[in-house]
């Protein structure tokens, strides 16, 4: 491997293709900073089946027409298309919108620094899975930029986006989907060797077998498959396989809510020993707040695919603002039955995120609802450098981090 | 504070002679397990056999044709010129030494044959399974009409489902427009009862001279409209896959479509392939064992189908004539059927681990 | 969208497919080689060219072929014609069947024959359904015993066994027991069906087969589908309320498995219309399967486009009813 | 801390399930003993596979059968065993004394009937009352567990309400005949945790409403903190420890029970506060001899623990533990071999 970092790579490679620089949008960051979120969106669209009745309709008349002879001149393609445009003007057909958007990730900003455990909590269906994925470009966003050591990754190129994906890992929730099924421990290990010609050979074979001692499995596990081994050491396997490239920054997806509980310490174990042996950044997405408690350095808590509130783990745990957050801790059970606290319900559930009303997405379970929060987007309140809520009827807070700078 | 697993984290020597030790475990993979599935199950079994059987026959009966083709074609006479019954039939003495060499026991006769005076005979020690009304032993016909008909069922099968799994492939790869259109030729095509669509066509090719006979034709219509089903299987088994995490774990490492679909999802779409070929080469020898009866088979061609429409009206007075083609047709659907539903079971994901 | 708006949304569905069906056929028809007049000549032996002439010219004129510009006019524009003409219900003459000279109406014939098939293929589907239900619920309730593993090996046999050769045995077995083959005669069905009582002792045999033959096929499905939903978990919560096995199968486990079975049968009806040109032309049932098997044998290229329509037709109806039933029993559809 | 005999509701004895399957039998539940008191709340708590499902199915007697079957034991509520019981009067108990409420509100609802037919449905065959009278009882229970203007939902199918609300339709199910005993099987896992906490709040409420005692089978020590009065471990097919809540998490006396509260994040920890335990699960078709879990244990006396089956050990009234360390046999063990095997009563740090 040759010494020279991706982002010179990149940019010779832009260079012998003659392409323009500034193509790719850069971003000055501070030498500590890893990833950076900004504004990021992704939103489904739902097609709503009756654009096929458009298109029958459009079908059926064109021919229709042809059948019984055309003297206006349409050509039975010509009928098809012009109908087709035609139709969703005319107003009995106009009635439907073509697709409804799920908001599933709408405007996060993350600010990860080098060496740290960033934590991104929420409820399930709140778009931390869809979050993850959009960080490391396995789904394109709707708009906002991740930068990635000052690169905005969304302006990559494929083969650009596989330097970088060398060094942008995920390690996902259920061990067992994870791995091919039909493939040895050895084979899933081996592959980003083979993807990024990096190693082959005995080399990449002898690679595969320390990758396996690192995450703690033995060498006879290699010609395993996926089906022989238990939940803690599949996720061993992706784990190594997330190792492979020497990533700097890792998606931790859920890595071990699936696991038992026993297993699930030593998993963590294994996810910390790594990150001080190797000096990794990651993003851990969890919903079981009283791990992240103790896991993460920074923690973010999401609902409906916006941050409600961030800050250090101990801001969030010991001095939550948002009516939300302290619904979410009050709910987790304390393993100490001396300790039985006094719980904060929210009603309802947590509504789809299909097509949302204006205003703060909390506003119907948030227990201090006021007019305004149906109305307008809650603003930020910092409460320190780095502790910020969105809520309009919380108190105190700054409206800038600034105040805290000096 | 107790530290990772001591027991899975054994200090160990990465030298070669590990290497190959290492390499020489594989475990065993998910087709020994499969495997061993089948062998418990009687009838999975049962239908394993009957079809090795079918396809040593069809085997032997193939290459017995193929020698006998070409000995005709250079001319080479064999045999006793004087006995027609001995003339390059070399695929139907039991000759041992101190025999008499001019009466040998004749196991299998030459399809087209004709024992003269011998017709419509009942079953009996000479001829195991009678004669037809030109005098053709029915033991033979139905020895040699193995190979066409099982190679009808195979490559009809065969031919189909390498379409449909390259259209439904990329169809439920890319998904789009591609998936659309395949979706509305689809229910076109699934719309027509194949069989009579099949008719349909035979009747309107009736005069197209391609190489390989009239059932050429067939096989290459077959194949053009019975994609559709494996197709529409094989697009949802790769719509459901596309969304699995290790395809987004492959994407995490930077691999390009093509390694996707050949190496992570195509192989593990296996499973319903096999199933679909297994169960749907039952289906296409069916068919043309229907085409056949029905007369739109090839009356010249020596296939269980054929004979079977040539004597079905003899079913009442001469029964041995339609029934011993029949029986084999239904000893090799039953065949496929039974291996097919066994892996259907063995290769059912739910029952793992 | 309300209920009505769905089945108008299918009902006009069905249109464009209707359209790549005559398409495909019609183009089959008009790329295929051949010269339908030589085809219907076959081998007639002329010394003399004249003669040929003469006798091709006789056999097209009595097949309305000169008249219809077959030659002349480019085969899309035909096409056109043949939706237009389908559109007012005509399917133009039959080539084979023939009063005085004249082809017989096509559309006449089907009305002829539609009913027999209907009948048929009705009585039939309503049988199978009900056997295979009973033999389904009976093995898969009680797995594995010895009910089960005879009853899933003859359903295995007879899914073997092919459909035509079923009929034929039929047959022969009927002929060796009551001396009656059950083939139908010309002149069975001359006086108003429903009175006459030939009618139904000639519709036995074929209803036998033909239900026998769906049977296997349906039984196979209703048992694997009932052990499926046996293992599902509100079967558990169902017998945890105290209900008995009975209320179980019946309540819970039933509704649940007609689900993915009406399905299935709606997309397999293709080969169950197979099935009974099958069985129509052993017996010589006189209904559209052998009428569309002798328009085949002759070569009646009108005869054969109108099948080719009716028969999918009867399908995609057929389907739009089981997507109908389909809304009725599971709430969850949306349409 | 025990109660007396005729305050006890539930007695389980010596249960044992197998599963009887193509790869081998599945040993299930090896030996299941359980006092379950009136109106109390008894948390059965394990990882998965320790066989917690199988005791509750063993208890009201639907162990899909084939492959299941319950081989030994007695399962004595008020006094008669229910396993004598013939099935139609097993089947009176079923949902009528005895209710349960399963792990999965989305696949334990039958999708074709309303939330109504199915509530109903119970109370029609329990309490011979008429359809309509069912039907207003369910919409008063529906309204009881807190589902918002019930006269309407009731006739509403499951895919229509969410995964808590569709819990609360369970819960109502279970409770439209007034049970003196619900089994809750996992009632919150699949649930985020503010439905969970809405989910468990309505049990508590419900229990003391109806003074109904509960077995509440989990895998979450958070869970079995907040809710219950006493507690059984159970691994893989045994139960370890039966004792009161405060004492199992303040000083638990078996080995596994001790590394299970390690292995969880306590209010109060830190990251180096996690305790593991080493290996997995075991494989039941093939489980380990005499105590199963000894491979995994730190206190693992070598020719004690994998032959002989440790009994179960009384160490106060109404606190049993079933490991070598507390009997005879271990005590002579630790004698003869000169080693101490003793359990430090909390992992660290976690009091102070």
């Amino acid at each position: 491997m040759s010494s020279e970092t991706f982002i010179e790579k990149i940019g010779r490679q832009q260079v012998e293709k003659g392409l323009i620089s500034s193509r790719i949008r850069t971003k000055e960051m501070k030498e500590d900073v890893v990833l950076e979120v900004i504004n990021l969106k992704k939103f489904f669209n739902i097609p709503i089946p009756f654009e096929t009745t458009w298109f029958m309709l459009a079908f059926v008349a064109a021919v229709v027409v042809f059948a019984f002879n055309i003297t206006i001149g349409l050509s039975i393609m010509g009928g098809v298309v012009v109908l087709y445009f035609l139709l969703p003007n005319i107003p009995p057909f106009n009635k439907r919108p073509k697709v409804a958007h799920l908001k599933a990730v709408d405007g996060i900003d993350l600010h990860i620094r080098r060496g740290k455990i960033v934590g991104l909590v929420g409820e399930s269906g709140c778009g931390k899975s869809t979050a993850a994925k959009t960080i490391i470009r396995l789904l394109e966003p709707t708009a906002g930029s991740v930068y990635f050591k000052g690169i905005d990754i969304n302006r990559l190129t494929s083969v650009e986006m596989k330097e970088i994906r060398r060094h942008l890992q995920i390690v996902f929730q259920d061990p067992y989907a994870s791995l091919n099924p039909r493939a040895t421990a050895h084979d899933i290990i081996i592959e980003p060797f083979a993807i990024h010609g990096v190693a082959s050979g005995d080399e990449a074979s002898y690679k595969v077998l320390s990758l396996l001692k690192d995450v703690g499995l033995a060498p006879h596990h290699a010609y395993r498959y996926p089906h022989e081994f238990s939940g803690g050491q599949r996720q061993r396997l992706g784990i190594a396989r997330a190792l492979a490239l020497e990533p700097d920054f890792i998606v931790m997806d859920e890595p071990v809510s699936n696991l038992d509980v026993s297993v699930r310490a030593a998993i963590i174990q294994l996810i910390l020993e790594l990150q001080h042996k190797m000096g990794l950044t990651y993003l851990f997405i969890a919903h079981d707040l009283s791990l992240v408690k103790i896991l993460c350095d920074e923690t973010n808590v999401m609902y409906l695919g916006k941050i409600m509130e961030s800050g250090t783990s101990d801001e969030i745990f010991e001095n939550m603002m948002h009516p939300y957050t302290k619904a979410l801790i009050s709910a987790v059970p304390i393993a100490d039955p001396t300790k039985r606290s006094k719980k904060i319900f929210l009603t309802g559930d947590i509504p789809t995120p299909i097509n949302p009303p204006p205003g703060c997405k909390f506003q119907t379970r948030c227990p201090l609802v006021s007019d305004i929060c149906r109305l307008e987007e809650p603003p930020a309140r910092w409460y320190s450098k780095s502790h910020v809520a969105y809520c309009h009827n919380i108190e105190g807070g700054e409206e800038s981090p600034e105040a805290y700078v000096k | 504070m107790a530290t990772v697993d001591k027991v899975d984290k054994e200090e160990f020597l990465l030298d070669e002679k590990t290497l190959r030790e290492i390499e020489s475990m594989k475990g065993a993979g998910q087709w020994s397990i499969v495997w061993r599935r089948i062998k418990k199950d009687k009838m999975g079994m049962l239908g394993l056999y009957i079809v090795l059987f079918l396809i040593m026959m069809a085997l032997v009966s193939w290459i017995l044709l193929m020698v006998d083709n070409w000995l005709t074609s250079a001319n080479l006479l064999l045999g006793d010129p004087n006995n027609p019954a001995s003339l390059n039939n070399l695929y139907i003495e039991l000759w041992y030494p101190g025999m008499d060499q001019s009466n040998p026991i004749v196991l299998f006769q030459h399809p087209r044959y004709q024992f003269a005076d011998q017709s419509t005979l009942p079953p009996s020690w000479e001829h195991p399974f009678g004669t037809d009304r030109l005098g053709q032993d029915m033991l033979s016909r139905v020895f040699f009409g193995a190979s066409v008909s099982l190679a009808l069922g195979f490559i009809g099968q065969m031919t189909t489902v390498i379409i449909g799994t390259v259209l439904g492939s990329l169809a439920g790869f890319y998904g789009g427009i591609i998936d659309n259109v395949l979706q509305r030729v689809i229910e076109v095509l699934y719309s027509m009862p194949g069989f009579i669509l099949m008719i349909f066509i035979i009747v309107l090719f009736e005069d197209v001279q391609i190489p390989g006979g009239k059932y050429a034709v067939v096989i290459v219509f077959f194949s053009l409209i019975g994609w559709g089903g494996t197709a529409l299987i094989i697009r949802s088994n790769f719509f459901s896959l596309k969304e699995q995490d290790f395809v987004e774990a492959e994407r995490a490492l930077g691999a390009s479509d093509m390694r996707i679909i050949f190496r992570h999802i195509l192989p593990n779409s296996l499973a319903p392939l096999i199933i679909i070929i297994t169960l749907g080469i039952a289906g296409v020898i069916f068919t043309f064992a229907a085409l056949a009866f029905f007369g739109f088979g090839d009356p010249n061609a020596i296939s269980w189908g054929d004979d079977l429409n040539k004597w079905q009206n003899n079913l009442l007075d001469y029964p041995w004539m339609p029934m011993f083609p029949a029986l084999f047709i239904f000893f090799t659907v039953l065949g496929f059927n039974l291996l097919g539903d066994s892996l259907r079971d063995a290769l059912d994901p739910r029952l793992k681990d | 969208m309300s209920l009505k708006g769905y089945i108008v949304k299918r009902v006009i569905y069905i249109v464009p497919v209707m359209l790549g069906i005559t398409l495909m056929n019609f183009t089959l028809i008009n790329v295929s080689p051949g010269d339908p007049v030589i085809v219907r000549l076959g081998l007639l032996h002329c010394e003399t060219p004249e003669c040929y002439n003469s006798a091709y010219n006789r056999e097209a004129i009595e097949m309305g072929l000169l008249d219809n510009d077959m030659y002349t006019v480019p085969w899309f524009e035909r096409y056109i014609d043949f939706v237009n003409d389908l559109l007012h219900f005509d399917l133009g003459r039959s080539w084979y069947n023939t009063q005085a000279g004249v082809g017989i109406p096509i559309s006449q014939l089907i009305s002829e024959r539609m009913v027999y098939t209907i009948t048929l293929n009705v009585l039939s589907f309503i049988f199978s359904l009900l056997l295979a239900t009973a033999i389904g619920v009976v093995s898969a309730t009680r797995q594995n015993s010895i009910w089960d593993r005879s009853l899933t090996i003859a359903m295995l046999l007879g899914y073997s066994m092919p459909l035509f050769w079923l009929a034929k045995l039929i047959m022969l077995l009927s002929y060796s027991l009551f001396n009656f083959t059950g083939v139908v005669s010309k002149d069975a069905f001359k006086t108003p069906l429903i009175f006459n009582p030939n009618f139904y002792k000639y519709l036995i045999l074929p209803t036998l087969a033909l239900t026998l033959g769906g049977l296997v096929f349906m039984a196979r499905l209703v048992r694997s589908q009932l052990l499926e939903i046996l293992r599902q978990d509100y079967v558990t919560t169902a017998k945890a309320k105290g209900l008995d096995n009975r209320a179980v199968i019946y309540k819970h486990a039933f509704r649940n498995g007609l689900l993915p079975i009406v399905t299935i049968i709606g997309s397999s009806l293709p080969g169950l219309l197979s099935g009974s040109v099958m069985v129509e032309s052993v017996f010589g049932w006189p209904g559209l399967g052998t009428l569309f098997l002798e328009g085949a044998l002759f070569r009646d290229y009108p005869l054969m486009m109108a099948t080719n329509t009716i028969f999918p037709l009867l399908f995609l109806v057929a389907r739009l009813l089981t997507d109908i039933t389909y809304v009725f029993i599971d709430p969850r559809i949306k349409y | 801390m025990s109660r007396p005999p005729e305050d006890v509701l539930l007695e389980i004895k010596g249960l044992k399930t197998y599963f009887f399957t193509e790869e081998g039998v599945v040993k299930a539940i090896e030996s299941i003993d359980i006092l379950v008191h009136k109106s109390e709340t008894l948390g059965l708590v394990g990882e998965s596979g320790s066989g917690k499902s199988v005791t509750a199915l063993s208890i009201l007697g639907i162990v899909p059968d084939p492959p299941g079957k319950i081989l030994e034991g007695e399962v004595i509520f008020h006094g008669q065993d229910l396993r004598k019981l013939s099935d139609a009067d097993m089947r009176k108990i079923r949902g009528n004394q005895i209710a349960m409420i399963f792990q999965d509100p989305m696949t334990s609802l039958n999708p074709v009937f309303t939330v109504g037919d199915q509530i109903s449905e119970a109370i029609i065959l329990h309490q011979k009352v008429t359809k309509k009278e069912a039907r207003e009882k369910s919409i008063k229970i529906m309204s009881l567990v807190g589902i918002p203007s019930a006269d309407e939902r009731v006739d509403n199918y499951p895919f229509e309400f969410s995964g808590g609300m569709r819990q609360r339709v369970m819960i109502a199910m279970a409770l439209s005949c007034n049970p003196e005993l619900l089994i809750a099987d996992e009632p919150s896992t699949s649930l985020d945790v503010t439905i969970q906490a809405q989910i468990l709040e309505l049990l508590k409420a419900t229990s003391e409403e109806f003074d109904m005692s509960i077995i509440l089978i989990t895998h979450d020590m958070g869970v079995i903190a907040e809710m219950c009065d006493r507690v059984a471990v159970m691994y893989a097919g045994f139960i370890c420890e039966v004792g009161d809540i405060i004492i199992i998490f303040k000083s638990p006396y078996h080995p596994y029970t001790r590394g299970l509260l390690g292995a969880i994040p306590r209010p109060d920890a830190a990251r180096e506060d996690l305790t593991i335990i080493r290996g997995a699960i075991p494989n039941l078709i093939n489980p380990p001899s005499a105590c199963r879990f000894h491979p995994r244990c730190d206190y693992w006396m070598e020719g004690l623990c994998d032959t002989i089956l440790p009994s179960i050990v009384t160490i106060e009234p109404g606190h049993d533990v079933r490991c070598h360390i507390y009997t005879e046999e271990g005590k002579a063990w630790m004698q003869q071999h000169g080693e101490k095997r003793e359990i430090s009563t909390m992992p660290k740090k976690a009091t102070g």
